[in-house]
């Protein structure tokens, strides 16, 4: 229905005319729409919101102009939250309304596309990680590692308590969220020192005890480090019975040693950095385990099995697990996850293939030591911080106090990490590379 | 229709040469993958997509899960690459995000009746579990050690599981023979443990709680919250909300209400809205208005995080998009069309229909068929089934909501697919679907030996 | 196949692995692909063009840098080349690839989609036209308006002369192409004089004769005015036998007389006003016609049939006119055409609907006139020159010289037309009328 | 699978009410379309999408069409809103569209072997009535009136049209029994009358024309030009350049060799390459490049214009941004990809390949089988069949081009659905398809009575 100047009046995305309306009351023998609500006289709302409808064109013109009062900063940042370059391909075809607007793969037999695409995200991860087990997602490395913690927990409700050790250097945001998902479970939580960036495995060994359910350990650590002793530490896990979790990412997996050759139990971390872009935190949680904890594991499964033509076909499996059937019994409350950030990446690893993503991580690696290199060359900066290998990202010292010179280099178009009084912290990857001469040269004139 | 793995269309192994790069003994030695090229890809792709009913090929009547139209702008609003920043951006360089997050906080809050809102949790079970750890907070700010939740039996899995993860007992509320929650019960069950009642308004057979006035008074007397489960909220817009029901906390399902994508299964969004008194304990931060402009802060006694950053950004300015296109009218409209939906649907289906007045949903049941058959006979003819089995309260449910999205024409074929399925022979629904590209895929089997990558699938397969 | 770095050697978009590549050789009996290259010493190319491969992301860059380059001008232009606010269903839909990259459905059973979307856009021009017959398209109005001519042309060879008509305010590309079309066909151009704007009815009754083939007429002329007397026009042309082809678009057709109903044989003009957007003057040209010319039509059609299942469905149809049967009898050479806009161009009119049509086409009279008003208020500044009702666009003359002024005004971030030494044409549509306010301020500095 | 008509899902007649815009008798009375909403549209077009077949959803080996993948990053380039300007911006306001244009100039001109290019033509066949303008311009400023264009019969009937709309007899020239150019009934062809020559090359059954250096100096020392049609480029890339062989004029068919995608018809564009004697007939404007930055200029004795502005610009930023991610080393494997392709392809199939030795191309004959039953049949095993009885020259043609998109799986496909289908009964080839959503659609009755629109719709259809 429209009015009079040809807006549609109401809800632009019902469809109704009114004569459709008028035969649709009449069929339920109603006399209009509005006396179809059963609401009680003391709770209806007479009020208004005060949100003007906008048409399209215009509305599309309003947010953009809203987001133009977003400076237009170089970004040089990491820590957790990276994006490397999404090909159209990925945009193009995951914006398909197919894949965008379907549900739950429910009833799979009109759902085989996706539940494809997301068998084969998780095939993905496992030759990733090693580990034989991939759930299609969670919402982000955060949720990811907290529902490792408490997979541990259940799994070890034998061990005389509910400890997990996490190291000195964490994201502030992972460690956050892991305290709410264990406050519930009554568990606790145990910080373990680094050692120039990365673990002091002697001090962790001296921290396990029989009350660690579970290590956690990262490489590459939120300050870009590679941790050079993932074999020990998931042994010194081991040794006292409690899970190795091995936090890292998408990218980084393609290069550095396989989890399951150091140990590791649980894999998690972030995989939106491929296929998502810099999406203001936002992200796709890696869920990698075991075999033996497969009944534990939380959130969605995509399995195989055969159709009644003996086809083979897919659909979610294992539901058992979940909220829908087992209640407050289930493994986690995750329903809603990210699949379609899933297909995405999955995408993204699928048009990269194994070269090139070897490539990107390698670059990883290389890019930072070299942008390391020039900015030590700068007086009054010291980079890296750390003796050690880095991925993506690196710690900087600054003479000058560092949240002057974040400030600056704000002013003159550039986005780095501020750490603490004398440290910041840089990321750089294919997306923002082009740019380094230039942060190079702002550096230079405000270190 | 069959499409190859990728796996199967090409296998490349890789050895990691990664030397000047990083000692050996850190890198992995080798990484086997698909490597094809992009025609090859988008092929692939495109073909798995037209083995994907989705709600722009047709009606998805999902009862409690809300499938409606998702226009199509939202999609290119946020695309926009001056919104793609690091949530580490400062907050003076990223103004006109933290605009757009506070104008969503505030549709938000205005939409449901609360004071605060925080838009951090990704999906509504996390907004669930947020909202319970606030509640939570908020007790022991109190010294007030409770340590149950009510819970009406046909609530969503989810609330169950969210109350447990925070460490909670559930009790489970029968509903009395109306379809409504059963005050007796309730009284039973309330005590000076009930940290809060959750509840969904309409419940989940599209029945407004009409008692929810004494509920309210009820949960508060006892000390206790009253939590809004939003996934019913498409019912009520602009014609009730949670907060002058006596709501404290409830969350939002923005795909159910806001109309962004669901995606196959997510991204979601499940902000979270307040009362005034629990407001200094949301997740942070928050955005607020200053005189030097929008600003991000921590709340007073905030729970900390639910997420590792600020949620899924992309998802909450889809739902911004929505709320600022429809406003007032449309929001409202809506509601109204959603409900006129349901109810002229119900109308035109053989099944009956136990409970009512119901409003944007209403389970019918199967009766002596086995709904979930029925369900798969519904593919034979084009559409996508209604919810099956669930709630228990009405046996062999087919939990059925329309939106406001499908025309006459749609509901009626809807209505057809509904009756002709009902009256097929146990044969033939027993073996449905047949007329789909894969046909009656067995559960049993795929649980029974998981198989759960191509790794783990042999030659044969 | 990949380079060391990662890069796919060759084309990026050949799919060949070295083993299947090996494998085919094999088959085919040949050491290696270049050796199936049958081309003799003398006219092998040894030399390189010296185009570097680049890969997608740094291209994309590059690209965009390029195109920064323009600057960002708030434009008033019109003469021909109109965009209205394309919605996002539009270019979603569109892009989707069964569309996109779909071939000519010489195949149509297993193109329904594609001819079901000519038809209807075929039938939407049948609509705004009253016209039974609308082909799916041409390339432009000025190709349209030139197969026109030699339509006219063929069906008339009983007249003494080859002579068109057209009015003295016409586009210079609709008359240069029309100039080349005809000069094959041995037909000459005349030109018939506008009195305030409109035709000088008068004078074409003079000009009329047994030698011409056919009038053309604009309605909105290129000036923007809306032609009162098409009526007239009409009976004189049939009047001595010629056809009588007008000239219109899209959106105009919505608002403004039923060609039919005034006697149009043909009409042509540009439909790509609605669906295109701003493209550099690339268009969609209408052409539509009255049933008896049918096997004269240039240019593809689509109609329906039946399959063998006694079920509609639709195929391209009266080929025979077309050059891959007729060769050089066929009616036109065209061949590849503008189907693809010609999708966009249905969905923008489907997600406009009558209504919002015809209040886009009322609010271009609207918008002008007032534009036109808020300008002649401003001293040194006479708007509208004639004295006529416009659509979208109008004539404004200056006291100040007129090229001054387009120069200063684009100084200001606004592009008009300048016409001579002291007059400059506007035009305001949904696109622009934002910037009204800005433009009239700045007319106020510069006039 | 069947989708009803928009206008069969709604038809909305509104009345025209012009009071106080303009006088009643300007206007119409009243417009009658569909009037739907979005969400009804989406749904609308998605379907009909999916009832298409396209590159991206299987191979499309029409042969002299060259159907290849068509990169999406392409499709984003182009919708770049700096690129959205007006043709009558000035130029110096828009030097980065005409930085493109000039730089796609270059190239083309490069890969042709050419002096100067134009890119106003909107299509191959205007490309080819633009370069027949040109060379008619160049005759009559020489004050050489020539009335013939010499054109092989198995030439494009684009290439008589073009010929015959420019003024020209057509004489057709036929081929040797190698089907290549009967030298000897092109001797006697040539004459003063003979304003140019046009070839393709490698010619339409993917052979290369041998004796083109010969046949250029024969039309050359009759005072004609050599006219290059460039339909066949692909073959080519980096190997031979018509400007080498002698062309004078050609066109290019940006989507045949550079990937534009081709939308189900168009929009396509037609550069026109010419040596430096032509240039100055070229079309207006051109694009230069001066100390001052990019500028349009009018050849000093331009034909004008061939497109009412300055031809499909959105097709040409696609080429653009093809040719210049591919560079040399790309351009150069596409086309040994496409010859290897066709070749192996070739080596699959069983019907009889009657010519060789060919390119990027192949006309198999069908022999005593119908060719287009053939083809019909060959949609019932899910490929675009070849084009089918064209060119004469071969019999029953199926005229293969498989592209260098495919890979090795998919051509393997191709030759099974080819081998089956020859193989099938005439009955089955005769009845095909009847696999596909629509069957056998009858051509005759649809031209006996067009029905071109839904206007002229019974209401019983």
């Amino acid at each position: 229905m429209t009015a009079g100047n040809g807006r549609r009046v109401g809800s632009p995305y019902a469809p109704h005319t009114d004569a459709d309306e008028a035969a649709m009351l009449d069929a339920i023998g109603a006399e209009s729409a509005e006396a179809l609500f059963d609401i009680p006289e003391e709770v209806r709302f007479d009020g208004e919101f005060g949100i003007e409808p906008t048409d399209e064109q215009e509305l599309r013109q309003s947010i953009a102009d809203l987001f133009a009062q977003n400076d237009d900063l170089v970004e040089f940042l990491g820590r957790g939250h990276h994006a490397h370059y999404v090909p159209s391909l990925v945009s193009d075809l995951s914006r398909r309304s197919e894949f965008l607007t379907s549900y739950t793969q429910y009833q799979p037999e009109i759902t085989q596309g996706f539940l494809q695409v997301l068998f084969e995200y998780q095939s993905m991860l496992v030759e990733l990680t090693g580990l034989p087990v991939a759930n299609c997602s969670m919402y982000d490395a955060a949720t990811g590692l907290a529902e490792a913690a408490l997979l541990a927990n259940r799994l070890r409700r034998g061990a005389s308590g509910h400890r997990v050790l996490v190291p000195e250097h964490i994201h502030d945001g992972r460690l956050g969220v892991l305290e709410n998902y264990l406050d519930g479970a009554e568990m606790e939580i145990g910080e373990y020192p680094m050692d120039d960036g990365a673990v002091d495995v002697d001090a962790l060994a001296d921290l396990v005890d029989d009350e660690t359910v579970m290590v956690y350990a990262e490489s590459p650590t939120v300050r870009g480090v590679i941790e050079e002793n993932l074999s020990e530490i998931g042994a010194i896990a081991h040794d006292n019975e409690a899970l190795f979790c091995l936090g890292s990412d998408v990218v980084a997996l393609a290069l550095l040693e396989e989890p399951a050759s150091v140990g590791a139990d649980v894999v998690v971390g972030e995989a939106g950095a491929l296929g998502l872009g810099t999406a203001y935190g936002m992200g796709l949680g890696i869920f990698a385990t075991r075999e033996k904890f497969l009944r534990q594991v939380p959130g969605r499964l995509v399995g195989v099995s055969e159709d009644a033509a003996d086809m083979r076909a897919f659909t979610l499996t294992l539901q058992t697990r979940e909220q829908h059937i087992r209640k407050e019994r289930a493994t986690s409350n995750i329903c809603t996850n990210q699949a379609w950030v899933a297909l995405r990446t999955a995408m993204h690893i699928a048009w990269l293939g194994p070269d090139r993503l070897v490539n990107l991580a390698t670059d990883a690696v290389t890019d930072a030591r070299d942008l390391a290199e020039r900015l030590d060359d700068i007086s009054g900066i010291q980079a890296p911080v750390y003796d050690r290998h880095h991925f993506r990202e690196f710690v900087a010292h600054t003479d000058q106090p560092a949240p002057a010179i974040v400030e600056d280099l704000e002013d003159r178009g550039f986005a780095v990490h501020l750490l603490d009084d004398h440290h910041l912290q840089v990321c750089v990857s294919d997306v923002n590379a082009h740019a380094a001469d230039d942060l190079v040269a702002a550096f230079e004139e405000v270190a | 229709v069959y499409e190859p793995l990728l796996s199967e269309k090409d296998s490349t192994t890789v050895e990691v040469d990664s030397e000047g790069v990083l000692p050996d003994d850190l890198t992995r030695d080798e990484l086997t993958l698909p490597g094809l090229s992009e025609p090859q890809l988008a092929r692939h792709y495109t073909r798995l997509s037209q083995m994907n009913y989705s709600v722009e090929t047709g009606p998805y009547p999902l009862g409690s899960c809300t499938m409606k139209y998702n226009p199509s702008f939202t999609e290119d609003v946020a695309a926009d690459p001056n919104a793609a920043v690091h949530p580490d951006r400062s907050g003076r360089s990223i103004q006109g995000s933290l605009g757009l997050l506070h104008g969503l906080q505030n549709y938000l809050a205005d939409i449901g009746g609360m004071d605060a809102v925080t838009l951090q949790p990704p999906a509504g079970a996390a907004g669930e579990f947020t909202g319970i750890l606030v509640a939570k907070a908020y007790h022991e700010s109190r010294g007030d050690d409770r340590s149950e939740i009510i819970i009406p039996a046909s609530a969503h899995g989810t609330n169950f599981a969210s109350a447990a993860m925070a460490g909670y007992d559930v009790v489970e509320l029968p509903s009395d023979e109306d379809g409504r929650v059963d005050m007796e019960a309730l009284e039973a069950a309330i005590s000076e443990e009930t940290a809060a009642l959750m509840l969904t308004n309409p419940n989940t057979i599209g029945l407004f709680e009409r008692d929810i006035v004494e509920i309210a008074e009820m949960v508060h007397d006892a000390g206790g919250l009253l939590y809004y489960d939003g996934a019913n909220l498409n019912a009520l817009l602009g014609r009730a909300r949670p907060g002058d029901m006596g709501f404290d906390i409830m969350h939002y399902n923005v795909h159910k209400t806001f109309a962004t994508p669901h995606g196959g299964g997510g991204p979601g969004a499940g902000p979270v809205g307040v009362v005034d008194e629990l407001a200094e304990f949301l997740p942070s931060p928050m955005v607020r208005e200053t005189d030097a402009g929008y600003e991000l802060y921590d709340p007073e006694s905030s729970i900390g995080k639910v997420h590792g950053f600020a949620g899924n950004w992309l998802v909450l300015v889809k739902a911004y998009a929505y709320i600022a296109r429809l406003g007032d009218e449309g929001l409202a409209d809506a509601s109204a069309k959603a409900v006129l939906n349901a109810n002229y649907l119900a109308s035109q289906v053989d099944l009956e229909v136990p409970y009512g007045p119901f409003h944007h949903e209403f389970a019918a049941t199967a009766g002596d068929r086995d709904a979930a058959d029925v369900a798969k006979r519904m593919l034979d003819y084009g559409v996508h089934p209604p919810t099956t089995k669930w709630p228990e309260m009405v046996s062999e449910a087919m939990l059925t909501e329309p939106t406001e999205v499908e025309d006459k024409a749609s509901l009626d074929d809807l209505a057809r697919a509904f009756n002709e399925a009902y009256a097929d022979s146990d044969e033939e629904i027993e073996s449905a679907p047949s007329k789909t590209s894969a046909r009656r895929i067995d559960q049993v089997s795929a649980a029974r030996n998981p198989r759960l990558s191509w790794q783990a699938l042999g030659d044969d397969e």
